[in-house]
Formats: structure tokens, sequence, C-alpha cells
């Protein structure tokens, strides 16, 4: 391959000539400047071939230079850093930068795959639609693999992303989003009202189009007005500007999603900076300044590299000094031609012919180009790019103009996307040969060329007003207004929305491959609703989302159906403007950090433990203690359970919710909300209590205590704890205001640890200041009192027991929560003290038939747990009425009982299935599943509850526990959940 | 008599370790502690009891109760509001516990008053930056103009259910969460603050 | 003209010019025998279904904008049959039967693709929920495994197995689960339906169901009085509002649940992955684009769009479980309305108006049920009698506590 | 969206967490047909498409439950009050 000769300009541009960066494509090195984008520096580079197409995988260039580019899509960077599909137009250039072009293999100049072009007629729009389905296994075999393994376009990073991201909020008066000529002025007259604004641009620089063209305002080049605005700008405090950040989304109320790159445009960022960082921006007040999309020409071979959009020629020779063509023609419906002609002519690039579709201007010439009239490219030759166009004029002649690029345009389509998020749909106006924007959101106006008013003198004029406008509806003064002068502009254009049929493809939708063609099928096959057109040919939904096809496929689509564009109408644009990269949307938020951690009042002393944690909700607890002799959960866990038991064992369960509740009305109101009676329960005395939904399912459990006449300490399940609260002010702001109660969250101002064993009250002892009687007689099972512990700690005490055993948990300010644990243990080494971890706290409650999560799952009623009797008779509570329900009596809903293996070695496990013996499995069988399992170390057997149907009266019947996911099948006998001291000897004890 | 009296800790133990961090270069943009050794009440009023406890309040910490999410502060001690009928009683002095619990029994008919000193940590943020490091997160507009000294708020950052109120103009804010939650608002302020540089202290 | 590569080949021979519309515009007629409102899944398959299955003919399908317009052309497309609830498993896995043939039967290929439906689990409670649901399963007949964290990084290498706030701990996974493509389900049903004379009536808005005595009789719309005989209302977030103008109140809400696609890349994920911490689930398209989702957005709306929030949570769901995508980007996110039922399942049923049949209910899980739903409720309306496999599915149940509540929430939609 | 609670001004509606329709009104259980009543209150909801009164809970912030008057078909909100009439009257 020969080397590519260098098109860069030797004048002129906004580059940085003093500083050169080297980069590479497909591995070879080149070199462009500072304020180069890869695709310029590709430019001047004299590369045309930048990627390859979806379907057809034809070589493709650079079409535009904006984030509107559907072509030149590049993998840049690499490894754990790779990003697929970056637009080289918007890609600033770095010292270093490495990108790669992509969907071609071997290589980008000859790629295998382009074999599909051969077969376009086959794949026409939809064909997948109507093929590939016998034999049907074939599906699965050879279709579909051969589908995805075409699919995409650039691959995936390789392995975690080093980079890290941010999530930001702003919050101003008034949004200028765009930093044009007509956001620029907008800023202005904002800025000036003393409103707070931000203005968001997309790019580094700021001046919009105005960078692009050779423009004048008040006499002098456009750059120097954007220079003394922006300075402006810059000196008032209550402005900021936001450069390289797109405003992708609107959404409801005034909130703007913003991504800013903070980075991007370096290698890596600097230490303690994130790659991009996204803003929700919450403005009273917005201005869509966002500018316009030319739009291309339909002829043969339209994706020729070297065919540009004529808004983009004069980009790359006007802003970056990079000619895409030494010899180009214009194809233009509009004056835009004349202006791509003048500006390439003042930069010594050569004009082979302007080619105007309009009528009317024959035989002139342009700088000794000559202008074609009423004429029109029918289509293009070349080999990797263009040669000649075909060019025929009003009389129907036909001539060859040989060149090397194309310049083209068809008129504008103003940014009308965001105006569309919040559900507006964008008007056709005739006038303006385009789709200018409809309904607004709440708060947004549009100035300049997104409003369809093109010129400069309107975008500047605009800008001022709606600034203005925005500002004094929020109650800010008005400026004065100071409208600079422009240089003349001509407008006139008629649109041609497709050329005189010639050979070769009219693409519209250059990335997805879509011609003029398929949206013919897809009117004749029926897809009219421009909604089905879109679906049926996939136009506009490549990564560029149509920006620079979905008008010219509209059209044709109009043309073919006999509607007018009003009629058809336009596709939605959703959010993001421009695609985002998924981290800068989850910010902080990722890894361990996904989610905010809550630690336990010991867990510092747990993990010196070398305790085992796991996730309970938020919650990191202990799950079980490994020691040296019992390394793993199973003997760690036995021996927890053995030693508190026998002994004493301590576990911290701080993490029960717990409720303080006062005032008068306390007793009443629990009354309404617990399925049982609260009123009558003593001072310093537990109760249990359970809770139902109003649609009578058990919601949670807990046991609450009476401190006082009008004050009770609620205690609630750890996952339950905020759903309860939130029930609890729900029954009492919404329900029942008239009570007179108060709740507060105590959660963690107690540390709580359960101490349990026969010689739980004996090391209480020791810790619990002498004064306080905590003999069975004084402090007996469901007792509560305020004690002071260690020489007048304050601490609460309470007489309750989830194990089973005679049992206390006692709980103290949470400061002293490390040195507590630290206190039991000590107090307790003479009796043979172990710390317990979740692991042993639900073996016992299993031991002991308590009900917990997976029994508590909000699908069971109090009858299913065996629990009716707490269901009060005599009065009303939430859910008493619903759990009444016909089906929530059926004598065979499964009701909670007891299992064991018959061998008690054989392990039983959680979410196995109850069949008769000798029944086959059907859902008729199947008599119910086992929630919780254990082995007993206290039984030497595992055991296990369960929801079984007619389970009391089955008791001591047999069954299989199936188990199919797990590859088991046992026989287990029913039995009562209590496996353990039924009487509650021990924990009177 | 005992031999073992309980050493108390703060909530953020170990978190907020001194030095400078993040970015080195440069002047440092924020400082952050851990508030220490306060005492927290939470003030709930019964029904149509504000004005007698008004009085009580006035006469116990000399302060009035603050109207809508506003802080009033005086000698050490400050009220917050964070609800309808709701406040937060921050004592900064030693004797402060006493004093809130002696209020707790004089305004037991008026209020529901309930001991929150442990439940929650307390991080103090202040420096030039910390407005910027703080709305990584904080989704209230923090601009002078609309949140100044003594505002607060009760609000949603990082995942968090926090308590912010600023304190000077410097400007300085404290924030609080519950205490099991310490370490990640800890984490997630140290890492706000990272691209300023920042002093724990 | 019947669909084939043959076909493809011919026209690609003759410049395309045979292909006939896949459903004609037709004018409304003044009377049908049946019409079914609304032109999503369900309501285009019962009309295939009735006339493919019960011979009846004289049939329109009413659609207020284009048909699969609905939430049938903009879901997730994830098709499985792993459910827990004995109300549920036959008619979700009739429903997965009738997608096993359903290409080959309406002549339309709508890319099934059985590349499993795999959820993970990341404690041992959430294990045994799922074992629990994987036996349920099994109890019917509907294969399922158990993996455990080897056997899912087997499957799926990429998940963050190393550093999650949830780690990983295994999976639920259901091979014969997968994806279709939603909007081919939808135009293959609508050809199949068309082709067999059922008039598809576009841009036709039903104003109102008219009652006299007790009975519909037909449907005033923008298009002016259609009259039926009977109705099939299968407007799915809209239900409420059209069963409305029958005087019937429903235990349905509507809520906006949000999807999501990215960019086109490369082959990456292999199944259907569902994150146990949260909401979240995964795919990839037969085009590229990696399709997820995750929580409803969590209040009532009408407005098929979804707000930052709901966008935030849901990334922040996937950098939890698979952070490698940080650098992939969001190509686009849309929102559509679900009909939220009290307990979160389906509704087939009667109402106590005659002649008016109900087909509601879906949440977001009701693009898997499309044939199903389609030939359950084509049986209800055809002979008046409930199919076996929809017997659960009736709408007193919330009267009578025979509630099918898969997640254990109760009586509140947006926590379903 | 952008909630103003009557307390704590104009917060992000991700602090806030939605129950549903406002002013249902809980049944007397010994009413006649308390079963029908309940089952009315418990399951059916008018969702109407345009202006509805919804309760919300401020859940990451003040803890006040709020009738928020919003339109479901363009979340425009007309106003929002405190579901509890006590919190209602006065100043906080
Ligand atoms: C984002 C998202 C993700 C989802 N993901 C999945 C998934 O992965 N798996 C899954 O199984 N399900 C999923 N679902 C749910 C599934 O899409 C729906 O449950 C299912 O499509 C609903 O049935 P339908 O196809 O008939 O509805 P729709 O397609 O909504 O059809 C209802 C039709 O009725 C029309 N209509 C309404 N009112 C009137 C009227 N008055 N007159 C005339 N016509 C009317 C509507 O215009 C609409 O076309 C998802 C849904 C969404 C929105
Ligand atoms: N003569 C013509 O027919 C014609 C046609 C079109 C444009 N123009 C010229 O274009 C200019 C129009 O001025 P203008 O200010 O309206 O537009 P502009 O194109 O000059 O500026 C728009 C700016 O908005 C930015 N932007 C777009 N979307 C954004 C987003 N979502 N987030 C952040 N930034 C975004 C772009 O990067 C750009 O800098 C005038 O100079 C006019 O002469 C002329
Ligand atoms: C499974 C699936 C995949 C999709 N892939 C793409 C895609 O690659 N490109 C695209 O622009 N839109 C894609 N969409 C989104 C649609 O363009 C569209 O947004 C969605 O169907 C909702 O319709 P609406 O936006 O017109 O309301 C996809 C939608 C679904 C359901
Ligand atoms: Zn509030």
């Amino acid at each position: 391959m020969s080397q590519p000769k260098s098109n860069r300009l030797s004048t002129g541009g906004i580059i940085d000539r003093n500083h050169p960066l080297s980069f590479t494509f497909d591995g070879r090195k080149m070199q462009g400047f500072k304020g180069d984008t890869l695709a310029s520096a590709l430019i001047a580079n004299g590369i045309r071939i930048v990627g390859r197409s979806f379907k057809y995988h034809r070589p493709r260039g650079i079409l535009g230079s904006g984030s509107e580019e559907p072509n030149a899509l590049v993998e840049l960077r690499s490894g754990a850093r790779r990003e697929p599909n970056t637009r080289a137009t918007v890609a600033e250039l770095y010292e270093g930068l490495e990108a790669r072009s992509q969907n071609r293999w071997p290589s980008l100049a000859f790629d295998v795959m382009e074999i599909n072009s051969l077969f376009s007629p086959l794949f026409g729009a939809g064909f997948y639609y109507k093929t590939f389905m016998w034999p049907k296994s074939f599906w699965e075999s050879v279709y579909e693999p051969a589908i995805r393994r075409a699919a995409g376009l650039g691959r995936a990073p390789e392995g975690l992303d080093p980079d890290h991201y941010e999530k930001a909020f702003a919050h101003c008066d008034i949004l200028i989003i765009g930093g044009g000529p007509a956001g620029l002025s907008a800023a202005l007259a904002a800025g000036r009202s003393g409103a707070r604004v931000i203005l968001c641009d997309e790019g580094p620089v700021l001046g919009g189009r105005l960078l692009s063209e050779r423009r004048f305002i008040n006499d002098f080049p456009a750059a120097e007005w954007v220079r003394s605005v922006e300075a402006e700008l810059s000196s008032m405090a209550n402005v900021t500007l936001m450069r390289r950040s797109t405003v992708f989304g609107v959404y409801d109320h005034g909130v703007y999603g913003v991504i800013e790159s903070v980075n991007d445009h370096l290698a890596e960022p600097p230490p303690y900076q994130p790659r991009q960082r996204s803003w929700r921006v919450i403005a009273k007040r917005a201005v869509l300044a966002a500018g316009s999309i030319e739009r291309p020409m339909l002829f043969g071979n339209n994706d020729r590299p070297g065919v540009m959009l004529g808004s983009a020629v004069r980009t790359y020779v006007n802003r970056f000094a990079a000619s895409p063509g030494h010899r180009t023609v214009v194809f233009t419906s509009s004056d835009d031609g004349l202006s791509t002609a003048r500006d390439l002519e003042a930069a010594g690039l050569s004009v082979e012919a302007v080619i105007d579709s309009r009528p009317g201007h024959n035989s002139q010439t342009m700088n000794g180009a000559p202008i074609f009239s009423g004429s029109q490219i029918i289509r293009t030759f070349g080999l990797r790019g263009v040669q000649a166009v075909e060019v025929i004029d009003s009389y129907g002649n036909i001539r060859l103009i040989d060149c090397d690029s194309v310049a083209m345009s068809n008129g504008w389509n103003p940014a009308v996307h965001l105006t569309c998020h919040l559900g507006g749909r964008p008007l056709w106006s005739d006038k303006k040969n385009a789709f200018v924007p409809g309904t607004l959101p709440v708060g947004l106006s549009v100035a300049g060329a997104a409003q369809g008013n093109f010129t400069l003198s309107e975008a500047l004029d605009d800008g001022f007003r709606l600034g203005t406008h925005a500002a004094v509806e929020i109650g800010f003064k008005m400026s004065e207004p100071s409208l600079p002068g422009t240089d003349q502009e001509g407008t006139s254009h008629e649109p041609l929305w497709r050329c005189i049929k010639g050979k070769g493809k009219r693409f519209v939708d250059f990335q997805h491959d879509v011609t003029d063609t398929d949206i013919e099928l897809a009117n004749q096959e029926g897809f009219r609703s421009v909604e089905h057109m879109k679906r049926y040919t996939t136009l506009g939904m490549a990564t560029d989302q149509g920006k620079t096809s979905n008008i010219a496929g509209l059209a044709i689509l109009a043309e073919v159906s006999g509607r007018s564009m009003d009629e058809v109408g336009t596709t939605i644009f959703r959010p993001p403007f421009t695609p985002v990269a998924l981290g800068s949307l989850a910010g902080h938020h990722r890894g361990r950090e996904f989610r905010p951690t809550r630690y336990t009042p010991s867990h510092k002393w747990a993990s010196e433990q070398g305790a085992v944690f796991m996730e309970t909700g938020l919650w990191m607890r202990a799950q079980y203690f490994p020691t040296k002799e019992t390394p793993d959960w199973f003997s760690a866990m036995c021996q927890e359970v053995t030693t508190t038991r026998e002994r004493v064992g301590v576990c911290d369960v701080s993490t029960l919710g717990k409720i303080d509740i006062r005032g008068k009305d306390s007793a009443a109101f629990l009354d309404r909300i617990y399925t049982g009676t609260f009123s009558t329960v003593p001072i310093g005395r537990v109760r249990y209590g359970l809770m139902m939904r109003e649609d009578g399912f058990v919601f949670d459990d807990g046991t609450t205590a009476r401190l006082g006449e009008h004050h009770y300490l609620m205690t609630t399940t750890t996952a339950g704890a905020g759903k309860v609260m939130a029930h609890l002010e729900f029954c009492h702001q919404v329900l029942w205001p008239e009570l007179d109660v108060a709740f507060v969250s105590v959660t963690e101002q107690w540390a709580q640890f359960s101490i349990a064993g026969p010689y739980s009250r004996d090391l209480l002892r020791k810790l619990v200041d002498p004064n306080f009687d905590i003999s069975n007689d004084a402090f007996p099972y469901m007792a509560a009192a305020t004690v002071s512990i260690c020489g007048g700690i304050t601490a609460r005490l309470f007489r309750i027991s989830f194990s089973g055993e005679m049992a206390f948990e006692i709980g103290v300010p949470n400061r002293y929560g490390d040195a507590m644990i630290r206190a039991i243990m000590a107090a307790g080494e003479a009796f043979g003290i172990a710390p317990y971890g979740l692991e042993a706290l639900s073996a016992m409650r299993i031991e002991k038939g308590h009900v917990a999560g997976l029994e508590l799952n909000g699908q069971t009623t109090p009858r299913d747990l065996g629990l009716e009797k707490m269901v009060a008779s005599k009065k009303d509570c939430i859910g008493k009425e619903m759990s009444r329900r016909p089906a929530m009596l059926e004598p065979d809903r499964p009701i909670f009982v007891g299992f064991r293996p018959l061998a008690p070695a054989t392990k039983l496990t959680g979410g196995a299935h109850f069949l008769d013996i000798g029944s086959e499995p059907s859902l008729a069988a199947d008599l119910g599943h086992m929630t919780s399992v254990t082995f007993s170390p206290t039984l030497n057997s595992w055991i296990g509850l369960g929801f079984i149907k007619s389970g009391r009266e089955r008791i001591g019947q047999r069954v299989r526990a199936v188990d199919f996911v797990r590859n088991s099948d046992t026989l287990v006998e029913i039995c009562d959940p209590i496996f353990f001291d039924r009487e509650g000897e021990r924990l009177r004890a | 008599m005992h031999d073992s009296i309980l050493t108390p800790q703060t909530a953020l133990m170990g978190l907020i370790n001194a030095g400078r961090y993040g970015r080195q270069e440069g002047d440092v943009g924020i400082r952050i502690s851990e508030v220490k050794n306060f005492s927290l009440a939470n003030i709930t009023a019964f029904k149509n009891c504000r004005e007698p406890l008004e009085k009580v309040i006035d006469e116990y910490l000399g302060l009035d109760l603050p109207i809508g999410p506003q802080r009033i502060e005086k000698n050490g001690y400050a009220l917050i509001g964070h609800g309808p009928d709701q406040w937060l009683a921050i004592g900064y002095e030693e004797n402060s516990a006493s004093i809130f619990d002696k209020l707790e029994k004089a305004s037991r008919d008026y209020a529901a008053i309930v001991d929150q000193s442990d439940a929650r940590a307390i991080i103090r943020l202040s420096g030039p930056d910390a407005r910027k490091a703080l709305a990584k997160g904080v989704s209230i507009d923090l601009d002078p103009s609309v949140f100044h000294t003594n505002c607060t708020a009760t609000t949603f950052a990082a995942g968090l259910w926090i308590n912010l109120w600023q304190i000077n103009d410097s400007p300085a804010y404290e924030i609080s969460v519950f205490r099991g939650f310490g370490a990640s608002l800890a984490s997630w302020i140290k890492s706000s603050a990272e691209e300023f540089g920042y002093i724990n202290q | 003209m019947k669909y084939s590569i043959f076909s493809l080949i011919h026209q690609a021979f003759r410049q395309q010019q045979d292909w006939k519309p896949a459903w004609r515009e037709p004018e409304p007629k003044r009377e049908y025998d049946i019409i079914i409102i609304g032109g999503g899944g369900h309501g285009l398959a019962t009309a295939y279904y009735l006339a493919k299955e019960h011979g009846l003919r004289n049939i329109a399908v009413v659609e207020k904008g284009y048909i699969g317009g609905g939430s049938v052309g903009r879901n997730t497309t994830i098709v499985r049959s792993n459910y827990q609830e004995p109300g549920n498993i036959p008619f979700y896995e009739w429903s997965l039967k009738l997608w096993e043939g359903l290409e080959q039967d309406f002549n339309y290929n709508a890319m099934m693709s059985q590349r499993g439906v795999l959820n993970l689990y990341h404690s041992d409670s959430q294990r045994d929920e799922y074992a629990r649901r994987g036996n349920a399963m099994m109890m019917h007949g509907v294969k399922a495994d158990l993996l455990d964290r080897d056997g899912v990084r087997a499957l799926v290498p990429f998940l963050d197995f190393e550093n999650g706030r949830f780690p990983i701990q295994g999976g639920l996974l259901q091979k014969r689960g997968g994806t279709a493509r939603h909007d081919a389900v939808a135009w293959g049903f609508a050809r199949g339906a068309d082709s067999r004379g059922v008039d598809i009536l576009q841009n036709t808005e039903v104003k109102q169901i008219r009652v006299e005595n007790g009975r519909t009789i037909g449907v005033e719309t923008n298009r002016g009085f259609i009259a039926a005989k009977k109705i099939g209302l299968a407007a799915a977030g809209n239900t409420t509002r059209v069963a409305e103008t029958a005087g019937l109140r429903l235990p349905i809400e509507s809520y906006v649940l949000q999807a999501f696609v990215t960019e086109a890349i490369k082959p990456l994920i292999p199944c259907v992955v569902t994150f146990g911490g949260g909401h979240f689930y995964i795919s990839q398209s037969d085009k590229g684009g990696l399709v997820f989702g995750a929580s409803l957005d969590g209040y009532t709306s009408y407005a098929a769009r979804g707000n930052l929030p709901g966008v935030e949570d849901t990334i922040e769901e996937a950098m939890a479980i698979m952070p490698g995508i940080s650098r992939v980007r969001l190509l686009r996110h849309w929102g559509g309305i679900m009909d939220m039922s009290m307990d979160g399942s389906p509704i087939i049923d009667k109402t106590h108006i005659d002649g008016l049949y109900l087909n509601c209910g879906w949440c977001y899980g009701g693009f898997k049920a499309t044939p199903g739903s389609g030939w359950c409720f084509a049986h209800l309306i055809a002979t008046n009698e409930t199919h076996p496999n929809a017997k659960a599915l009736r709408l007193d149940r919330f009267a009578t506590g025979h509630v099918i509540d898969e997640s254990g929430t109760g009586a509140q939609p947006n926590l379903h | 969206m952008r909630i103003k609670c009557p307390y704590c001004g104009e917060r992000d509606s991700q602090e806030l967490s939605f129950l549903g329709q406002a002013d249902l009104v809980r049944p007397d259980p010994d009413g006649t047909d308390a079963q029908q009543a309940f089952h009315d209150y418990v399951h059916i909801r008018p969702n109407p498409a345009g202006v509805n009164r919804e309760l919300w809970l401020h859940a990451h912030g003040c803890r006040s439950w709020i009738i928020v008057e919003r339109n479901t078909l363009t979340h425009a909100i007309s106003s929002v009050e405190y579901a509890s009439p006590r919190f209602r009257e006065k100043a906080q």
C-alpha cells in the first residue's frame, strides 16, 4: 500500500501546530496536532477508509464532523480501556492514542464479509423474518450462531475498567444547551440578568458552527466575538461553563442528564479524577441551542469513502486545516454548497464542479469551477473511495467528473431530539423544509438552528431573546440587548430527497445499510406506519440513532405511500442524545460500593476473632466463628450450638429493628397493629407479637416490651425494620391521625447482645450492677428492665430467648458495644463461653420451631404458621378481616410443621418439596415445601421446618422430601415444629 | 464491684486518620473530621403540645424551636428541625447528656424525647470545596442563596439517609447517618473529596 | 406467499416485486362476531388462535395505534417458564411449549432463542428459595438446574465473582428459557391472523365498550361504532381505562417499566442473566445490543417513558454484577406501561358483563405469555369455558383469597 | 421527578416512596358486607389516566406521608399536602 500523502493545510485552523501528537490507527503510526479529533487527524493523514458497515461490510469513510457520525466508528484504546464504536469525529486526539477499525476480518482493506454485498438482493429489509425456519433444529445449531457471530461492531473491553466515575448534582436557574452563537448569546443574556446559569457544550471548544465557518460578526472574524463572549461569561460568578458536557436526556420537572467527559481527551485520567462524571442538572428553565445536523444526498454508492457532508468538509478545512480532498465536487440543494466551494477555494483546494440540484443558476462558474444547476449526481465510481461522479443535468445529459471527494449539502435538520424526550412530537415546516420542535418540555425553549432559524443573525437574536425571556420569567432583570451585526448568508434550499435512479445502492442509513429500496419494500409489505418502517428496516436504530438518516427515510416513505411529511411524522427520539458509557451512570456505586454497608457494634471484635461474615440486607453479620478445631461452618456451628446449650453463648443481635413508641395512645395503637393485645402487657414485661398486612398475610414479628404506661419498645426482624417503620407511620399519619403516638428508630442507639445458655445468668451477674436482682423470681422469663452495668452504665435487659435456652438480651449504648462484647467474653470465660453466629442462631431457632425469614415470606397467614391463636378474637387489627377470606381457611393449605429424616444423618435441604410415598411428581401431588433446615447438634440429626398440607393432622406420618434440583429424595417424618424442650423449661429456668 | 469499666468508642474510630489525602498539589480544598462526644436526642411533640414544649426547651436549653428545616444554635446546643413536629437536639458540651435527661423528664407530657447519642455517626466537612464534594451525592441545592448557615436537610445521598446542616459560612457542614453506616459515609465523602485534596483532622 | 429461503431467492431475482403486505388495511365492517381490543401480542395471538384453532373468521383486532406498538414492541423479550406458584406453572409452561413450535406454526421467524435463563442467587436463603422454585417446576416436569458458583462461572465467566457487594453464590438455570424477537412475534401473529380473514384495524381507538342489559353490544371507536357479540379486552397497560367505560373496576394499577439497549458489540453474553441482589436482568440481542432492565419506576404512570433515578439504579445494578461493561455505551432507553395486578399475576377470565372477556394484569411478564395467553383466551372466548391451564388466573381470586403472589409482597403492585 | 415536600421543600423523587391511591377509607370491620368492602379497599383502584391523588412517603427525608396530586399522563404535579391533618393545620 502506498504511503498516504499529507492532507494538512499549511495554514489556518484552530489546531496547535506547536503541539504535535502521535497516534496509531490499525497499528500504523501517524501524527496530528493538539486540537485535532481523531477524524481530522486521519483526514490529515490521508486515511479514507475508517470502518466497515454493519450488514454488507462496505468500506466506509468519514461522513460528518460531529456526534452525528454514522460511519467512522473505531475501537479506541486497548485492553481494559477498550471502547468499542467510538466516533472518530468526537474523539479528541491525545499523545499515544490507539485506534483500531472494527467489524472487518482479516483487515480493513480486505474484509471477507464484504461478500455479503453480493448477496444483498437476498438481504432486503426484514429478510430474516422470512427464512431460517427450516429445518427447525437448524435455528439453534446453525443459523442463529452464524447470525450472532456476524452481529455487533466493536468488541467489549477486556477485564475491569481501571478508571472510575462520579455522579454529581447541579442546580441552576437557566441551563443553556449548546455553545454555538445561539447558546452563547442566550448565556450572555441570562448571565447578565444575574440568574444562575450553566452552559453545556458537547465539544471542548465553544463556538458551535462558528468554529467551522468563515463568518464575520461586527466585521471581525466570528472567532473574536466568541472569545469576547467567552471571556465575559467566564468572568461572571453566576455562570458555569461546562465544556465536553453533553446533555443526554430531558426528564420530568426540569431534570437534565449531562455527561461530562472529564478526561477522555487524555490517555489516562490523572490520579484522583474520574474519567467521566454524570450530572443531574436541575434547572428552572432551559434554552436548547443544539444547532442542526446537515442532511446527506441519496445517489448511487453515496457511501463511498470521500463522500462527505458539506458542513463536515468545511469543518475539516476551516477548523482543522485538513483537506478531505484535493479535487472536490460539491453537490448541493441549498446555498450551503456555495459556501463550501468558496471555503475550499479560499484554502487553495480545487473544486471540480458545483452540482446544484436547484434549477435556474445555469452556466455560471465559481472561481473557475463550473456550476451545473438543475443537475444531480446519479452515482459515484471508485475503488476504496470516490474517483469520479456521474452527473445528469436537467436535459438528461450525463457526464463523468473526476474527483477525490464529494461535499454534499441537502439542508439541515434542527437538533430537536431533546424536545422529544418527554413525549413532544416535532412538526414539519414547509417553510424550513425541516421538522421543527413541537410541544416542548415544560420550561424549555429553543433557539437558533435547533428551532429551524438557520442564519447566524437569527441564532444570535433568538439566543438573546430566549435567554432574557427565561430570566425574566423567573424573576430576574431584563438584560440590555446588544445584538452584533453579521455578514450576509444565503438560506435558499429546495430539498432533494433522492436523486434520479442510477446504478448502485442509495444509502439512507449508512451504519445499518438501509437503502431507499428497503424503505420501498417495507411500504410494499404493509409496514407503512413510520414506526413499523423503522423496525422492519432498522432505519435509525444504529449507534447514531439516525441523526443523518431519519428525515430522508421519512421523506421516501412519504413519497412512496403518497402521504405528506406531516402525515408520516417522525419516530420517537429517546435518550440518550448520544451514547453514554454505562459506568458513568453508575458513578461511585460499583463493586463493593454498589450499596452502603452497615456494620454491627461488634464487627471489629468479630473480625479480630476471624469471624466469617455474611450479608443480611445491608448489614454484615457474623455467620460463624471458625476455630482451629472447628475451621468450617459446619463444625463451627455445631460447636457454637453445643456451647450455648450446655454453657453459654453470645450473639450480636443489634440488627433487629428497635422502635421506641411513646404517647398516650401507644397501647391503643399497638392493639390495632398487632394481632395480639398489647394494652394488657404489664410494665416491665415483654410480649411476642405478630403483624399482618391488610391483606391478611403475616408481615413481621417480634417482641415488644412495655417500659412505661405510655412507652413501648418494639423489635422487628432485621429485614422488616424499615418496612415496619413505614407501616407504623402510615397507620399513624394516614389511618388514625387522631391517636397521639410517636415513633423513633433506636436500632442503632443500642448495641444488643443475646446471652444464652445455662450460665447466662451467672455471667450477667458479673456485669449487672449488684443492686439489680436478676434472679428468676425477680426477673423471670419475658421480663424487661432498665439496669446499670459495669458500675453505672445504663443498660436495658430483657429476658427473651430465641434459642430456647435461658437467655437475656442486654442493650447498651452503642459507644460501649465494642467494649461490651469484650466484657461479656471476659466475664464468660470462666463458664466456657463461645460467641455464636447466624448459622448457630438459625440452628437453635429451628430446633425450637421459631418462624423466621423463609416462613415469614409474605405468603403465609397466622393460621399457616400455627399461630392463629395469636389473633385476638375481641378486637380488630390490620389484616384481620382479609385473613378470613375463604381460600385462607381452606383445610388443605400447607401448614407449618417439623420434619426429620428417618436416618438422622441424611442431609435435608431447604426448598425441597413434599410428595406422598408412591405418588408421582405433579402439581396436584405437591404437598408443600421445606423452608429451613439445619443439622441439630443437640439432637444429632438433621431437622427441618416447612409447610405441608394438613400438616398438623399428619404428624407422625412419613413423606418424601424431594429436591430434584439437588438430586435428593429423602424419607422424612412429619413432626411437631418444636424439636427441643417443648415445654420451655430451659428458657424459664 | 466490677473490675471492668467499659471504654466508649466513637462511631468512626479508625476511619478518619489524620493526614493529607487525595490530590497532593496545591491548596487543600477540604477538611474532614469526626464529631465526637456529642449528645443527641430526637424530639417529637405530642398533639397540641408545641407551646408547653417550647417553654420547657427554652428553660433547659435557652433555645427556640425552629420552624421548618432550620437550625438554632446557642451556647453549645442546637435544635435541628427534621420533620413536622420533629427536632434533633444536639449538645456538644460535656454535660449535655444530663441536661437532655432532665429535659426529657420535664417534657414527658409534651413530647417523646429519645436519646440518639449513640445512634449516629457525625462527620464535619469544611473548606472551599466542601460544597462541590457534597454535590457528588446530595441532590438538594447547596448554593448559599438557597442553603446557608443554619439550614438543615434530611435527605438521601450516595444511598444513605442523612441529616445535613450547615454550621458556618466557610462553609462547614455536619452530616449524620445511622452509626452502622458510618464507614460508608466516610468512604463516600473521602472519595468525593479526593480531587480537591483533603485533610483529615 | 409462504416465507422460505426459496421465496426469498425467487424474489431476489424479481426485484422483490411480488411481496404482498403482511396484513391488509381493511375498512372496519359494521359488525363482527368477536372484537379483540388491543393489537399487542396477546390480542393478535388471540385472534390468530380463534381463527386457526376454533375456525372462527368474523373477527377484528382493534388497535389504537400501530400493531405491536405497545409493550410487545418494547419489552426485554425474556421467555421462560420458571415460576413457583402452582397457579402459574402450567400456564407459562404451556406457553413455552407453544413458543417452541411457533415459527413453523405461523411461518414467521420470531428468532426464538433458547439460550437459557440464569437467575443468580447471593445467599443461602436465596438459594433455597430458588431450589423451592426449581422443584416446583420439576413437579410439573419443567426442567431446572441449580448451579453453584463454579457452575455459574463456567457459563458466564465475565460476571464479578471477586468484588461484589452481594457475592454471587450460584444460580437457577432454565435452559429452555431465552429470548425472542419482539416485533416479529406481533407481526407473525398479525400475518397469520390476517391470512385467515381476521381484520386488523389500526389507528382505531376504542372509546367505549357499549353494554346494554348486562351484555356487550359493541365498541365506540374514533372511526364509529362497531358492533360485536363478544369482546375480548387485551389492552395491556390501558386495561383499566377501557374497562372503566363498561363500568368495570379492576385490581390493577399502571406503572412504567424501563428498558435499555447498548450499542451493538460482538457476542458477549450467552444467555439471560438476572441479578438476585436487585431486579436487573440482561441479555444480548441477535444484533449485538445488550438489552436490559430492572425495577419499575415506582409510581403509576401512563407516560411510556421513565425517569433518571430508574436509569441510574438499573445501571448501578448492571455494574454490580458486570463491571466489565462500564465502557460499553447505552444507546437508548424507553418505557412501557405495565398492567400491574395486585398479586403480580395475570387474569384471563369472563366478567359479570355477558360477552365481555378479560385478559390483563400481565405485569412485566406477559411477553413470554403471548402464545399461551392467546391460546387460552381464544379458548375462553370461543367456548365460554376456562382453559385448564389458565384456571387459576381468575378475577375473583382477590375476593376469595386464592391469590398467586410469587414474590409475597401482597397487594402493592409496585413491589411485585 | 421533583416533588415539593411541604416540610423539606423540593426533592428528587428518589427520596420518596409511592404507596398508591390517596383518600381510601379503611372500612368498618363491623359494617355489613365488611369482606366486600375490605376487598375493594385493598385491591380495587381507579387508576386514572390524568390527575390523581396519591400517597407518598418522604422516606429518605422527613418521614411525612404526603398526598401528591399528579397527572399520570404527564407527571405534572398540581399540589402537595401532608396526609396527616395534624401536620396540615399549622406551621412546623
Ligand atoms: C420494558 C419492558 C420489559 C418487559 N420485559 C418482559 C420480559 O422480558 N419478558 C416478558 O415476558 N414480559 C416482559 N414485559 C411485559 C410484556 O411486554 C407485556 O406483559 C405484554 O407485552 C403485554 O401484552 P400485549 O403484548 O398484548 O400488550 P401490548 O403490546 O401493550 O398490547 C396492548 C395494545 O392495546 C392497545 N390499546 C390500548 N388501549 C386501546 C384502546 N382503547 N383501543 C384500541 N387499542 C388499545 C395498545 O395500543 C397496545 O397496542 C416487559 C414489558 C416492558 C414494558
Ligand atoms: N445558512 C444555513 O442554512 C445554516 C444552516 C444551519 C446552521 N447554520 C449556522 O449554524 C449556526 C447556528 O447556531 P446555533 O447556535 O443554533 O447552533 P450551532 O450548531 O452553532 O451550535 C450548537 C452547539 O450545540 C452543541 N450541542 C448540540 N447538542 C448538544 C447537547 N445535547 N449537549 C451539549 N451540547 C450540544 C454542539 O456541540 C454545538 O457546539 C449559525 O452560525 C448559522 O449560521 C447556517
Ligand atoms: C429487544 C429490543 C432491542 C432493541 N434494540 C434497539 C436497537 O438496537 N437500536 C435502537 O435504536 N432501538 C432498539 N430498541 C428500542 C426501540 O427503538 C424502541 O425504543 C422501543 O421499541 C420502544 O419504542 P419507542 O421508543 O418508539 O416508544 C430495541 C427494543 C427492544 C425491545
Ligand atoms: Zn419531607
